[in-house]
């Protein structure tokens, strides 16, 4: 199979659900002849015109009250935010109109709207520019929360949320926009809610997203090394969020480790691993334990910043702990 | 230009909307003070000629949003009694199932996208409501209501920028009130509130807010040339609000005068002036408009009976509408 | 001891904090005459003038910019945030800037600001006004979390953010502001990071948050009638959150619940119950359960409203389940 | 009102603080193109005149806050080339110890609260540092320095609003440099960004940032006068940068030509500018100028020496910093 980066699969994706439903359009800072500072968006406004791919003022909560307004009223608009950090700047367009507005009418009116923006640090962005707020938006009920691990998942997963007749949130590793993988010419879509085991296993479960989904496949090769056989699971979307798939393989494996680029503290691993414990409970031979960003802000210095991430070296001997039974926290 | 409406039939329109206005709060304060009604609203009394001017000068398929004090603009856009009153209690059958309240009443079927509960909150989802009418050609025009107070929320200078770059068919329309909750406006708003919209090149008036004629000319005007993509359109109206920021508030003396009040209800009403209007130029007859009184406040009683007798949502709707393709969301 | 609200110990907390270091002041919407609309502040303008008791606009943005900006250069600003709903709007001030600045600054910056606000829900408030998002918060670096459970709390808590060198957000319970604890005359102060244990008990521990920590103690009651013991903890603060008291606790129950009014998913529960399954899995008799305010936009209905927060009954029920030994989703 | 800077020692400290910026942009420049440097970083290059003439009229106690382009406002306030080397390359010994970087800079010593990665971002905070001196009245003045972009954020707005009922001793920079990264402003700013300000009652001035005494004649005056309590005041400085929006933004024909850029440099460069007008003044000359520009770019390339050479922090500073009174955050 052709093999392209996750950028060009955000691209077709796009550039497909433009040709296929003439109400869906693009708007944020620089996405027209500028194609975004990442180069992502490249093309669309060439072929779909600047009434469809729309470069905006540097007015976040403003055009994502726009997209909102748009998407009640006929249109699907497709937001580009530049950096996931400015999440922060358009809370209440999101959280307070976006995500209840369908409950609020009661079922009357939707909200068809797609905000693509992105996650990840390393890039020594410093404090502002590298945050991974997946978890704050996973929080509010209403929103659909898409994080891909490769350019195959950008691609389905974008377009399945492009369809989506409620507010998506979808982030992008802003590291991987460069990397390939094998995605196929022909259309297809990844649905919501159901996740992926990229690697079946016996002795413990690896759960995974985004950024991290390829560090527990490293960490998951670091083990087989040890003779430990490691399942690896990507919920692909944390809301919906595919518990049965990790409960199934828990109770197969009996040890987990969740690994995320949030902040470790009141962030996305604690949610799986408080579902994992507690729904999970009678099979688990050791406890949960879980990899976030340190809750620290993301510092510029590469010399601290690469501290801040876990690594598949940190995942896999977490994990060869819990396999060789090795006693956490025992008091 | 569109022409004002000048034939009596529309006058008398006028008239009674603006009387069920003042009647569903009448009625809705007494709720209130009855405690008959779950939580707090802020009443419209005072600010008919406001709503009925402009909603009259829109058709059905335009779209309003609306405030926290928006009764007003939801019975101007043609939404009936029992499904209001309904939705003020909390009750099944009101436009939102009970899951809105007051402060998020929607009317989908007459174009009104919401109230909302925060302050300039809509601000974004009207401009976007034009941004999808001016892309679906479809000649809709957009109102955007809001309060004095509201001026002071940045995101009104984000859409306004955005409506005159794009040149979209939206109405700002700001009824100053004079007050946002306890504080006068002089207090919390620099400068000219008109000047900040032509600041963005944006074509702006300010009128008197309690003459129904005057607020309909101008916006027939207004909006007709919204629909030959002249706008966007910024109108400042001077209003008053008869009652409390909420009905909770009683003692107001601390910040404006029993004998304002009395002013403006005595020698501004726009009902009462609108009435002796018609009558001096002979169009109707003092006891025309007593029925008109009589009949609606009729109405609104029957509204408020029926609604106090019916049904509350099951509980089984509490976790319906989140999304609007999951029946259940946490089924 | 005399007993006063929580509303007054937090106006007690003020006027003492002010009078003490005259850097202190206070600002947000109708604070100064108005007292806020919830009558908290009323008389400090009279004591401190308008210069320290300052009247904003309605723009939570930029006055919780002003805040941040004020803190790093000599005052210690206090901010009243209307609405807990309304941190959507802040979160870049709070988030981005407030939170980061000290770490950014290699140290050099402090940020001694407080934001003051609410949580809690049955208010009949609809979705807007009725969120408590203290989870959001906990989640960033930078920020301290504090959640206090009654007027005693609230006083020693609060005082003890404004002399902290750094960003807290402090929750109040809006529901419980009419509330009455005995509160000492003398001043104290609560310290941050050091729970409360309520209620010494053998068999369950009940951890409990700000409004849900009365529910906690409303279960132990109804569980002490069926002979469990239950030992009630109120962590004070989530950040930084006292995970030795909560851990000791559980080694002794080996049973946990976890309550608070957050919304469930991704929230405060999954944190604690996350570091209990792991750090005490070994003497964990049953599985950590959670509740949190249910995963929809809070309803406006009454009918609908009461079923989105936990119940003494519920908590008690499950708590007791985890006792007898009933195995919970067991394969 | 307030004496310009009119004797040879203040002109020759204008002109070598202009150099020494330019000397410090073609390092950075450099340390990126050979790969030295850590991320990326925008240069400031061609707007010198702004951030000296307007930092020159100011004392190292009145504060600046400044942007992601930043470099220039810095050295302006009177920061070294080490430790701002030191602060580009992640190192300890940088001004906030490589935490923060390019975007970050900081040099709380000279009163510069920091350069910002959120656009925008820092208009409150420096709106908060002026309402912090009017408090303790002692009459230091804050200039917040901003782009053209950043007039499209609605906080500007809010804080503007404040700064004029509470008449703060604020200035408003906007350097409109033609564009925000890859967009001319004319088509993301509508109507006027002077009549923006003058609507909030802003006495508002537009001139030409290229020449620096005209920029410290007038902010000489403003800062005069807002020390007597005559702010806030708004200046427009019309100006150029001369390498791409960052440093890696190398074609650049798409947005602007290479005629455009060439024609600015020749013409406007405000070093070319000011030297050859201090040398048809007969006070310098041009052996002085090549002396002062031999020197600084001595010192800059020795700076940048040993920057490279100095260490990074060590691994154990990541969770400094987080908390103004916890040594080690996760400790
Ligand atoms: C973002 C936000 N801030 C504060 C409030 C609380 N609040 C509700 S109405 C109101 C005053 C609004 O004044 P104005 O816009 O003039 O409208 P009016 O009430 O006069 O109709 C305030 C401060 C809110 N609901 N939302
Ligand atoms: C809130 C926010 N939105 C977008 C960006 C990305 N961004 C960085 S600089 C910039 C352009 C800023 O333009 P301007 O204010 O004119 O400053 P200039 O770069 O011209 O100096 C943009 C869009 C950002 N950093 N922050
Ligand atoms: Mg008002
Ligand atoms: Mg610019």
């Amino acid at each position: 199979m052709r093999e392209i980066t996750l950028s060009q699969a955000v691209n077709e994706a796009i550039a497909e659900e433009m040709r296929r439903d003439e109400t869906v359009f693009l708007m944020g800072e620089d996405v027209a002849e500028a194609g975004t500072p990442f180069k992502i968006t490249s093309g669309l406004v060439e072929e779909f015109g600047t009434s469809r791919v729309i470069d905006t003022p540097i007015s976040e909560p403003g055009f994502v009250g726009l997209a909102v307004g748009a998407a009640m009223t006929g249109t699907r608009p497709l937001v580009d935010l530049m950096f996931g950090d400015f999440l922060f700047l358009v809370m209440d367009q999101l959280c307070n109109q976006a995500a209840k507005t369908h409950y609020m009418s009661g079922g009357k009116l939707k909200v068809p709207m797609v905000l693509r923006t992105n996650l990840g640090a390393t890039r020594r962005s410093a404090a502002q520019h590298s945050q991974s707020l997946h978890a704050l938006v996973a929080h509010i009920p209403g929103l659909r929360v898409a994080l891909p691990s490769s350019a195959y998942e950008a691609k389905g997963l974008l377009k399945t949320a492009i369809r989506d007749d409620n507010p998506v949130v979808i982030f992008e590793d802003k590291l991987m926009y460069q990397d390939k993988a094998p995605v196929p010419e022909e259309e297809y879509l990844l649905p919501f809610g159901q996740a992926n085991i990229l690697r079946e296993g016996r002795d413990v479960t690896l759960i995974g997203t985004s950024s991290m989904v390829q560090v527990c496949l490293k960490a998951a090769g670091l083990l087989e090394a040890q003779g430990i056989s490691a399942e690896v699971i990507d919920p692909r979307t944390i809301v919906p969020l595919d518990e049965a798939t990790i409960l199934d393989s828990v109770r197969k494996t009996s040890r987990a480790v969740v690994v995320d680029e949030g902040h470790r503290s009141y962030g996305v691993t604690a949610e799986i691993a408080a579902r994992i414990s507690e729904k999970a409970f009678y099979h688990l031979d050791a406890p949960v334990l879980r990899f976030g960003a340190m809750d620290v802000p993301v510092p510029f210095s590469p010399a601290l910043e690469d501290l801040t991430v876990a690594t598949p070296d940190q995942v896999a001997e977490a994990a060869a702990r819990l396999c060789r039974g090795e006693m956490f926290h025992a008091a | 230009m569109a022409k004002a409406k000048t034939n009596t039939d529309d006058y008398l329109r006028m008239y009674r909307q603006m009387v069920r206005i003042r009647a569903f709060e009448d009625q809705a304060n007494q709720l209130y003070l009855s405690a008959k009604m779950p939580g707090l609203t802020h009443m419209y009394s005072g600010q008919e000629a406001v709503a009925v001017g402009i909603c009259e000068a829109l058709t059905p398929q335009d779209h309003i949003t609306s405030t926290h004090r928006g009764h007003g603009h939801c019975v101007a856009k043609g939404a009936e009694f029992k499904p209001m009153f309904c939705e003020l209690l909390g009750k099944a059958e009101g436009y939102c199932r009970g899951k809105g309240g007051s402060m998020h009443i929607a009317d989908q079927s007459n174009g009104n996208l919401g109230a909302n509960a925060i302050v300039g909150g809509s601000m974004g989802i009207a401009t976007g409501a034009a941004l999808s009418h001016k892309m679906l050609g479809d000649g809709q025009v957009t109102v955007c209501f809001f309060g004095d107070g509201a001026t002071a929320q940045g995101l009104w200078y984000e859409v306004m920028n955005m409506a005159a770059l794009w040149k979209l068919p939206v109405i700002y329309a700001c009824e100053n009130n004079g007050y946002s909750e306890y504080t006068r406006t002089e207090e919390i708003a620099a400068g000219s509130i008109t000047a900040r919209a032509e600041a963005f090149g944006i074509e702006s008036f300010s009128i008197d807010g309690q003459d129904v004629l005057a607020v309909n000319r101008l916006a027939q005007d207004l909006v007709a040339r919204c629909r030959k993509g002249e706008g966007p359109f910024f109108i400042e109206l001077k209003t008053y609000r008869y009652h409390g920021h909420h009905v909770g508030d009683i003692n107001r003396d601390y910040y404006r005068s029993k004998e304002e009040e009395a002013e403006w209800k005595k020698s501004r009403d726009p009902i009462t002036g609108f009435g002796t209007w018609l009558q001096s130029e002979g169009i109707v007859s003092s006891d025309d408009l007593v029925a008109i009184n009589d009949e609606v406040r009729a109405d609104a009683e029957a509204a408020v009976k029926y609604a106090l007798d019916s049904a509350y949502p099951d509980g089984s709707e509490v976790d319906m509408h989140v999304y609007s393709d999951t029946e259940h969301a946490l089924a």
